[in-house]
């Protein structure tokens, strides 16, 4: 439990950045558009309950947008919506240009066809709360299901690659386990390698580590801490705000569907101004303070 | 699903399996245990005031339906026994191949039927004089020219009922002929007349009481291929082969020859089979 | 009256007939029955209300009606509407069809067993539809469905007895056949039950070997 | 081809048979009820022996052909010196026997879906096994398989087709009599098909209408 509370002030973004700064920069290739992905005014209702309330946002290439708020706020629908999974009725969603989902007509906007979409998300990679790893493959199976089906590479190419990425979340030694053989953990840095595989331009992460026992949460959280640092583009869903703290460019904190503020870490976490964004940090350090009257123990990160 | 699956059996394991086996043997070393009781069944029957009847609703002209209510030759004969024996008469109607052995669990005092008798039945089975002939003809479809006479079914396919002498009869007709004859078993006479009327198969066998008559019903679909390529055989009552029975079959047969002399059989065959017919009064020696 | 073993030697060939008449109509209808019931519920999973209401009607017909029933009007009903099949053909039909049904909806709830988390996953990935049910649905919902399955297999191989309405020669035509015949009842009947536990105890113990197989990645120990 | 006044006559015998047919399947039903519930627990009972005879009494009544339970029913049992039972009685008993077989399997799963924390509960309150089976493991099972339940009355309405070996006028029976003297098979058919519907689609209805209450309340 190294990054459960807000360090105020020790380990800042800022920090990161300068750290990554040479390596984002290098990420953006000359010609290509800062921006990655485009949300505006996207409404989503389900049924008379308008779940989310017309979001603006934009995220630069190689940024970590960390996404907060109390349950209901709409954060995971915002997230599916990025990928689809969720259909939007309102605004649009661009990923790198590209309409997301929809396509617009003389009549209005009707869906778009499987292919489109499926063109448009080839540059996403999502990753899941129940890590949704398919149980009857191994992991280097899961890992190499898309590369085979979807890239078509052969079968030596996909396993190669596939366990390149195995390697890079550090279970190249569990390729041939079944998932239910595995920890949380390790199933979930396994749907990380899955996802990555397909060389997503932007990764989407549901609430990754919710699922997981409290020991197994560090490691899920310093394989995504090594892909911020290698400049991968991530929108993050979390409670762990330590992570949001340390690793995240911009903090977005939602609350019944509407963006109630947006910023830096630092801004966020300790120059909070908006009541229901102080409220909300004060409930989670409530119930995350057991060290009332002795000092916080130091973070090691 | 998930709450009440429909599990697989782990324990039928080969012990479980073995001990069914014996379970089951042991049950057949009990039914082959005789029985002990004797008994006169004249009297029970009369005790009882009901002669209980074993047929099949499904053998027209003898025994049928219409509208809901029996109706045939058995229901009329049987009436008159009735009146003789002093008791009244119960029907129950089963598929044929649960007659006889209906009969053998004692479910009911005799069957109706009737049934042709043969020689292997009449060591089985003791037969009351027979009230009809029941000699074996063909029936074929009304517009099929191709079908003459008997010898005409060689290298086709015909049909007859499962388990019936008439059957049998068919099988040894069949043999003389020189193409092979495909034959087809029913369960019962009215699914090969059906399948006649299908043109799966080009005729039916069975005896001419029943032909005739589902031929004069239907002459649109049915005709009557003459003459009967089988042997001369009848068509008698049944009942048990054991001592406590022979009471009842004697009163039975005593009956049925009183009503052969004074012409209530007769009358009978009349207005059920359309002619009046000549049938060995008393036991006879079957030609099969 | 005695046990007989004559009854069962004098008609070996003809036991043995009907047992493999029993057996081949058995497995052939199971086979179509399988590949029909899938049809039917991917049909019903993934198809529109035009597809799904038909096939529901369908499927309310055929699970409300006796399978004797059904067999008779395809066999005798169908010559009326140019359906003129042989035996052996509208009994593998039949079965087939009955079969389609249960196994429609046994795959139906297999369907919806597995989690949609993985097929979002999937989704994600790019993976077709057709892709997700052939390599990510099918084999999981073989191990849920599969005791259900078998139980549909036996149910199937006893429904074979009704197939003699139609004169094929299978076990139960023949051994009653043969009591008939030769007044041996209580031997043929014998014949029939363990001629019938034998054919389902071989479909158990085929489903526990198959199911101990598919289900292996289900097991938490690495192996 | 449909011949209406006939279809008028006959519509009314197919009726009471109807009610033949429903009369042994419910009391099937009933029986094979109890059966089930008592097999279904032998199958989870801790004796080893016990559970053999549960598992026995479930490989011999749903491996063996209905038709060939009920010919033995009435045709041997008699023989064997047990009583000589008439044709509804044996139609009844043939059954139940069968049906109990089905709902054992079904009652199993039932009472394994309840989860084992409340029977350690009803134990602590000092409730005895028979009071826990009655009062706390039936009523929960008998709510999750209720689906199930409406079903097996389904397929015991169809099983019940058989009934006519032992010699009972059921709805098949009459049916097929009527076509014997009528020659109109394809129409009798048709009929006795649309009279099991009428029984099962509404059954069936309810069946998967519970279905989905259950899974709503589970979910």
């Amino acid at each position: 439990m190294n990054s459960l509370l807000i360090p105020s002030g020790a380990v800042s973004a800022s920090t990161r950045e300068k750290q990554g700064e040479s390596m984002k920069i290098s990420a953006t290739a000359p010609g290509e558009q800062p921006t990655i992905l485009t949300l505006s005014k996207v409404g989503k209702s389900f049924g008379p309950l308008r779940v989310l309330k017309g979001i603006d946002l934009e995220v630069q290439r190689s940024e970590v947008v960390c996404l907060i708020g109390p349950s209901g706020s709409g954060k995971s629908t915002l997230l599916r919506s990025m990928a689809f999974l969720e259909e939007y009725d309102e605004g649009e969603i661009r990923i790198e240009g590209q309409l997301l989902g929809w396509q617009n007509t003389d009549k209005g906007r009707r869906r778009a066809p499987q292919s489109q979409i499926n063109q448009v998300r080839r540059n996403i990679g999502m990753v899941f709360q129940q890590f949704n790893l398919w149980p009857h493959m191994t992991a280097i199976g899961n890992v190499c299901e898309a590369l085979r089906r979807v890239r078509r590479l052969s079968a030596d190419e996909a396993n190669k690659r596939g366990m390149a990425m195995l390697e890079k979340v550090g279970l190249a030694h569990k390729a041939n386990a079944y998932p239910a053989q595995l920890s949380g953990g390790q199933q979930q840095r396994v749907a990380i390698a899955r996802a990555l595989a397909m060389e997503p331009h932007i990764m989407l992460f549901d609430e990754p580590t919710s699922a997981l026992d409290p020991e197994l949460v560090g490691e899920v959280l310093q394989v995504m801490k090594t892909l911020a640092k290698e400049g991968m583009t991530m929108v993050v869903v979390t409670h762990e705000m330590g992570f949001a703290a340390q690793v995240a460019d911009s903090v977005i904190f939602l609350d019944q569907g509407e963006v109630v503020a947006r910023g830096t870490p630092q801004q966020i976490f300790h120059n909070a101004e908006q009541p229901r964004l102080q409220q909300f940090l004060q409930n989670y350090l409530d119930r995350n303070a057991f060290w009332q009257d002795s000092k916080p123990p130091t973070p090691n990160l | 699903m998930k709450s009440y699956p429909m599990q697989l059996d782990s324990c039928f394991g080969t012990k479980v399996f073995s001990k069914t086996l014996k379970s089951l043997s042991l049950a057949v070393a009990l039914a082959l245990l005789p029985l002990a009781a004797h008994a006169d069944q004249l009297a029970d029957v009369k005790k009882a005031g009901e002669l209980v009847v074993g047929t099949e609703m499904q053998f027209a002209p003898f025994d049928f339906l219409e509208a809901g209510k029996q109706q045939g030759l058995n229901a009329e004969l049987f009436a008159e026994l009735g009146k003789e024996l002093g008791v009244k008469i119960k029907f129950l109607d089963l598929p044929w191949p649960s007659v006889l052995p209906g009969l053998e669990a004692k479910k009911f005092d005799v069957v109706a039927g009737p049934i042709i008798v043969t020689k292997a039945r009449k060591e089985r089975y003791h037969f009351v004089s027979p009230i009809a002939e029941a000699t074996v003809a063909l029936i074929a479809g009304a517009k099929d020219d191709s079908i003459k006479k008997p010898e005409d079914i060689s290298g086709k396919t015909v049909g007859a009922g499962k388990g019936s002498a008439q059957l049998e009869e068919l099988k040894t007709f069949a043999a003389t002929l020189p193409e092979k004859v495909t034959i087809r078993e029913y369960v019962d006479n009215n699914q090969a007349y059906a399948d006649l009327a299908a043109k799966r198969i080009v005729a039916v066998a069975n005896s001419l009481p029943n032909i005739s008559y589902v031929a004069a019903q239907k002459a649109n679909l049915y005709k009557v291929v003459q003459p009967p390529f089988g042997k001369k055989s009848y068509f008698a009552y049944l009942g048990r082969k054991d001592a406590d029975a022979d009471s009842l079959i004697a009163a039975l047969d005593t009956a049925v020859t009183k009503m052969h002399d004074d012409g209530r059989l007769a009358a009978l065959q009349k207005k059920w089979l359309g002619a009046e017919m000549d049938v060995p009064k008393g036991d006879f020696d079957p030609t099969w | 009256m005695i046990f007989d073993p004559k009854i069962v030697t004098d008609h070996l060939g003809d036991i043995g007939s009907g047992f493999l008449v029993t057996l081949g109509t058995w497995s052939s209808g199971v086979v179509l029955g399988i590949a029909l019931g899938m049809l039917i519920a991917v049909a019903q999973v993934f198809g529109n209300n035009f597809v799904r209401a038909p096939l529901r009607v369908f499927i309310e017909l055929i699970r409300s009606t006796p399978f004797l029933v059904q067999l008779f009007l395809v066999y005798y009903g169908g010559p009326a509407f140019g359906l003129s099949l042989d035996p052996i053909p509208a009994g593998i039909l039949g079965l087939g069809v009955y079969g389609s049904v249960y196994f429609a909806e046994i795959f139906r709830l297999g369907f919806e067993s597995v989690a949609r988390g993985q097929l979002e996953a999937a989704d994600c990935l790019g993976i077709s539809r057709l892709q997700c049910i052939w390599r990510i649905q099918v084999p999981q919902m073989l191990v849920i469905i599969l005791p259900a399955l078998i139980n549909m297999i036996t149910v199937l191989c006893k429904e074979t007895a009704v197939l003699s309405i139609i004169t094929i020669p299978e076990l139960t035509m023949v051994l009653t056949g043969i009591g008939s015949e030769t007044f041996a009842f209580v031997e043929t009947l014998l014949m029939l039950c363990i001629g019938y536990l034998i054919l389902v105890e071989l479909c158990s113990r085929l489903g526990m070997l198959l199911e101990s197989r598919v289900g292996r990645f289900m097991s938490r120990q690495p192996r | 081809m449909f011949d209406w006044p006939l279809l008028q006559q006959n519509a009314p015998l197919l009726l009471d048979a109807l009610w033949v047919t429903l009369q042994v399947s419910i009391a099937a039903l009933a029986i094979g009820f109890v059966i089930g519930i008592v097999v279904g627990s032998l199958r989870l009972s801790p004796v080893p022996l016990l559970r053999r005879l549960g598992g026995a009494y479930i490989f011999v009544f749903r491996g063996i052909p209905l038709l060939v339970q009920l010919l033995f029913i009435y045709y041997f049992l008699p023989r064997i010196g047990l009583p000589n039972v008439s044709p509804t009685m044996a139609a009844i008993i043939g059954l139940s026997l069968a049906a109990g077989a089905y709902i054992a399997e079904i009652m199993r799963g039932g009472f394994l879906a309840i989860p084992g924390g409340q029977l350690e509960a009803a134990g602590l309150l000092g409730l005895s096994t028979s009071q826990m089976l009655l009062r706390i493991r039936v009523p929960q099972a008998v709510r999750l398989t209720l689906p199930a339940l409406v079903n097996e009355m389904i397929l015991l309405i169809k099983a019940s087709s058989l009934v006519s070996v032992v010699g009972l006028a059921d709805l098949t029976r009459t049916a097929q009599n009527l076509a014997a003297s009528d020659y109109m098979f394809i129409q009798d058919y048709l009929m006795l098909a649309g009279f099991y519907c009428l029984i099962n689609v509404p059954l069936a209805y309810c069946g998967s209408l519970l279905e989905r209450r259950l899974k709503e309340q589970t979910a």
